[in-house]
């Protein structure tokens, strides 16, 4: 018997629990180069607005201590031209695609999402709540629960396929956040976006980046994302994909074993681009090799 | 970590190369050449290679270098040690293996009219193999600046390939003393195209002077990367086109851009 | 003319500003056999309680990617015992002592603190106040702006000389806990504690450390300690002492231009015991290659 | 990152020191040789150094391993390849250099009485010491156990330095059938203390059977450790003593414990 490597987030069905993550593998056709972008789980594509967006100011990469620091911004198409010039190259691969969004109001985020609907090819959307609340005085959605709650009820009267929401970790209580979340009708919940963090460059005597602060991740932030994984997986049971510092199969292994249902990877993907089929690879072998069943039985197994 | 060891796409190698050999030209200046692959053999001057230097001194990213020469052996490589990813390159010996993506971005056009190739310091790097790409083309000449003549390199590699060779340098200890944007002014006659890499400040001063002067000009441009294959928007410079401002990416639509389109 | 490395901290004046963070290097007896204690800016000693305690179950330690997580607790010998077998030793060595103080309630500390106030060997306190607030269910003094403010008041109370809040990263607004410390009567501010962190071992399916969760330090956290005083500076212009992952003089650099005016220097020490001397050393021979005068004109210089 | 390269106080060396040789003795367990020290020529059998691997592979700590034996000339140490520290280590060649620091902690007694060393597995190592150092007691006898005889390892040196040498694995490949604890109570006579080295299963089978005999035991313990010279209480573990528990350093009163005392 093979062994069983697919993975449920929210009622979605993947065929493994391997995904990119948002904003670190473009609309996936720049690895195609590498492997047919099928292959994965699901493909999470960049944030996506209403209306095309420029982004920072560059520099927007640093390097850090097994991590790097990024302010790429929302650079984006918008989500008429990721309709019409994205979604058709992921379709002709038979890709099951998670639409990360993202938008300055809860009306923003609501528009795109209602457009989105539309598309059949759009399988899932994963609400970006860590984008600052223009309205609001640029306080992120994502670190209060009532506000996090209130977008995703309005996306979710728009969105009736899975929804799935991103939360940040510059927060002091992620279960609370994770359950507002869960209770407004998010289906599943991603955990975690980038740390916020800085990096001064001591020859010109400032930040490194334009933007002051960037958010932190790869290797270094592994450990908080699995923390995150697992608090939230052990107070809420919510399905969750984990997120942060993947860089091996052992290391997704571990995001399961705390809690998460699949995972994604996103800097690694910069040093390795063979990462994500390695890790698929991986889930096959050790499933086998420890006669277990199905990737769904290790969910959580480390969990007291 | 079990990177795939000698996989790659069709255009682009990923997987390990061999060191062949690695010497100091200039001081903390090295010439690196690294076995190749079908891929890489099919380089184009201007295009880079993304170095992986082995998650060393707490390192993630790979670090990008332009291609200075390739063919189906070999493929030449001239960095300067600045901070610790190229520390760990030039520690580097005979017979280590590193892994290496490429070639990647959008090289250098191959111009038919007589063409001006400028290089400043590092910049030179690439003009070597763009320089022997247009060696049918007889009406390439080349500038090369340095700082002074202790960093000067590669001088005789040019003029083995190139006719018209000249070189300056900022203190006037080899060549013409003045900077490469001051005698690019100087010896330019009838070329039509000026080909550049170097420092910004270089890059700039030349592109207004191609403005002015009616000439098309490309240049070689660096940013901090990240996926260093188009994915992530990490390394983008404005670029006015139409009047209208956007941000390209220096690891797709780059290195190499319209000079007179960048927004410096 | 020597360069002036000296530093100035909530009142205190340090001959350098290189001290090893709490937890890290004991009572300065042990690193003695590598050099003279007194060379430092001064000692931070590890968390100090009113009675004795065991601390957390091994393992401890586990290993994370450039970082570790610790679940050490507060196994320390009490205040008394500090005072009579630990002090002496510091005192001999002349070395400028800073108590790091702890408790599960406000009584806790400010007994604490009251009889640390009778020993003039001692030159500040350092008020950890990520501790577990007993009373309170366990949450965590640091975490509220109103809990932080009654446990530094009450400590203030009992003690004259200065007095440092050590803050935890492990909050949504750092900027907001920062200023309520200084409000009710800080002196300066220690950035950052430890960040809340996990690991799993796959093997045995569970977390590494029996505590489950554990505090992150090391290089990993570099980024994220160095925006969380580049932000309190920047809003309140307070005395810090910049901690979290500094393992050579530019990373102390880096901390100083963000806004410390001081660092502490705590995981390095555990893989490379010269670290602090070599980062005094480095101050000296930046100062004078750059003609700078003084450390101090290059606190926050990197603040927009 | 700038190591001080041969600075060391006055008990402890911390430096750099040359690997003389290294060679894999049985699958992935490595025979290494490095440089020796003043410090490092003083250490006790039983003590441990604090090898720090370079900072590849994102590690951060010192890995510790036992002395396996230590003169002026050079420091012995044996390891088995367990994770990504000791895969670094493996890796090493003649003539690389690598940091050190070390001797450090506590190790073990050097009994007059008659003596059983018992070691398991990677546990002989330190044992091989000890036993060079006990040369003079005619009545130490030596027990050592493996998993098969593949992992066997050492065998010879051992009979060379010691007279009564007894092998035991648990499959009886190599010697006796069965394991140190069952082979322990079998060839024990009028040793009055056992030093041990090996798995915790192990040493705590020797401590319940030295506390029902009456017997003296020495056992060195493992934990995972942070600075390695007592100062952050990351590498405890609970010692029983006059009815009061508490948590000692395994790095600092250890590795080497009164067996009799430790709560396994
Ligand atoms: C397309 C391109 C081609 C290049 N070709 C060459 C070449 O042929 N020879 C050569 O010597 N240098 C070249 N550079 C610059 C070279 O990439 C940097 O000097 C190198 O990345 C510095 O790495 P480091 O680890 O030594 O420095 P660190 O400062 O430790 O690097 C930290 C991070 O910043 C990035 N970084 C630092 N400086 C630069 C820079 N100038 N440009 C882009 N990223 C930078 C690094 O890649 C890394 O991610 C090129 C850069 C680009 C973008
Ligand atoms: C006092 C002492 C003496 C030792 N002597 C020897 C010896 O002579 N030969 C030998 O092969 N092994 C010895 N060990 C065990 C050896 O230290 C570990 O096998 C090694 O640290 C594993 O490192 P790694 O990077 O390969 O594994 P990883 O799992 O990658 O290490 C991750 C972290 O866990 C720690 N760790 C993992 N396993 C252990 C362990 N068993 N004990 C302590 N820390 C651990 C590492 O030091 C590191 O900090 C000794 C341990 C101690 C405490
Ligand atoms: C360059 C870059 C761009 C990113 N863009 C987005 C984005 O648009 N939307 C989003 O929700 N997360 C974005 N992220 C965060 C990642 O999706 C992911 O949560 C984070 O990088 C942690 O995973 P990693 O450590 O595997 O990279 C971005 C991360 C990087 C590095
Ligand atoms: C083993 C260990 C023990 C610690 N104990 C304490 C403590 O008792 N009190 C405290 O305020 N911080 C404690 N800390 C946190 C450090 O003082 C410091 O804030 C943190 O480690 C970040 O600095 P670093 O990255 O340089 O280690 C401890 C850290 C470690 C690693
Ligand atoms: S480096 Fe990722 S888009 Fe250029
Ligand atoms: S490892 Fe720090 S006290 Fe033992």
């Amino acid at each position: 018997m093979k062994a069983d490597i697919s993975a449920e987030i929210g009622g979605l069905i993947l065929k493994n629990p391997v995904m990119p993550a948002s904003g670190t593998w473009g609309y996936g056709e720049e690895y195609a180069e590498f492997y047919a972008p099928g292959e994965l789980g699901a493909v999470v594509v960049k944030g996506t607005t209403l209306e095309p967006r420029q982004g920072n100011k560059p520099p927007r990469i640093a390097e850090t201590p097994a991590g790097i620091l990024n302010s790429v911004g929302l650079q984006n198409v918008g989500v008429e031209k990721f309709i019409s010039e994205k979604l058709p190259f992921l379709k002709k691969n038979k890709c099951t695609v998670i639409v990360n969004i993202a938008g300055d109001s809860v009306d923003d985020y609501a528009d795109v999402a209602r457009r989105l609907m539309d598309e059949e090819g759009v399988s899932a959307v994963e609400v970006n709540i860590s984008c600052p609340n223009v309205k609001k005085g640029g306080i992120a959605f994502g670190v209060n629960a009532a506000s996090a709650s209130v977008l995703i009820k309005s996306v979710k009267k728009e969105y009736g396929r899975p929804l799935i929401a991103k939360l940040s970790p510059n927060v002091t209580d992620i279960v609370e956040i994770a359950g507002a979340c869960i209770d407004s009708g998010a289906d599943a919940l991603t955990l975690i976006n980038t740390v916020r963090g800085m990096s001064i460059d001591i020859n010109n005597r400032r930040p490194l980046l334009p933007n002051c602060a960037g958010g932190l991740s790869g290797p270094a932030i592994k450990p908080i994302a699995l923390r995150m994984v697992y608090e939230v997986k052990k107070a809420t049971g919510a399905d969750i994909i984990g997120v942060g510092g993947i860089e091996c199969f052992e290391d997704a292994l571990e995001f399961i074993m705390a809690g998460a249902s699949a995972v994604q990877v996103g800097t690694a993907n910069f040093y390795n681009p063979m990462v994500m089929p390695e890790i698929i690879a991986g889930f096959g072998e050790y499933l086998e090799k420890n006669k277990i069943g199905s990737v769904k039985d290790l969910v959580g197994v480390a969990i007291r | 970590m079990n990177f795939h060891d000698g996989l790659s796409g069709e255009k682009i190698f990923f997987g390990l190369s061999e060191v062949i050999n690695i010497k100091e030209i200039v001081r903390e200046t090295f010439l690196i050449e690294i076995s190749s692959s079908s891929q890489l053999a099919k380089s184009e001057p201007g295009q880079f290679v993304y170095i992986i230097p082995k998650m060393q001194k707490r390192t993630v990213l790979p670090r990008p270098l332009c291609i200075a020469d390739a063919d189906s052996e070999t493929v030449k490589l001239i960095f300067k040690i600045r901070g610790k990813g190229t520390l760990c390159l030039s520690e580097l010996g005979k017979g280590d293996k590193i892994s290496v993506m490429g070639p990647l971005g959008t090289g250098f056009p191959l111009p038919r009219e007589p063409v001006l190739l400028a290089g400043g310091g590092l910049g030179a790097a690439p003009l070597y193999f763009l320089a022997k790409k247009l060696r049918n083309n007889k009406k390439t000449s080349l500038l090369l600046g340095f700082k002074n003549s202790d960093e000067a390199y590669f001088i005789d590699e040019f003029k083995s390939i190139a006719k018209n060779v000249f070189v300056c340098t900022d203190d006037g200890s080899l060549g013409a003393g003045g900077n490469v944007v001051e005698k690019a002014g100087e010896i330019i006659k009838n070329e039509k195209v000026i080909c550049a890499c170097g420092p910004r400040p270089m890059l700039k001063g030349l592109s207004d002077f191609a403005g002015k002067k009616g000439l098309r000009i490309f240049v070689s441009l660096e940013e901090r990367m990240g996926c260093g294959v188009g994915a992530c928007l990490g390394c983008v410079v404005k670029i006015r086109r139409g009047g209208k401002e956007e941000y390209q990416r220096v690891c797709k639509e780059g290195p190499v851009f319209d000079g007179l389109e960048v927004v410096y």
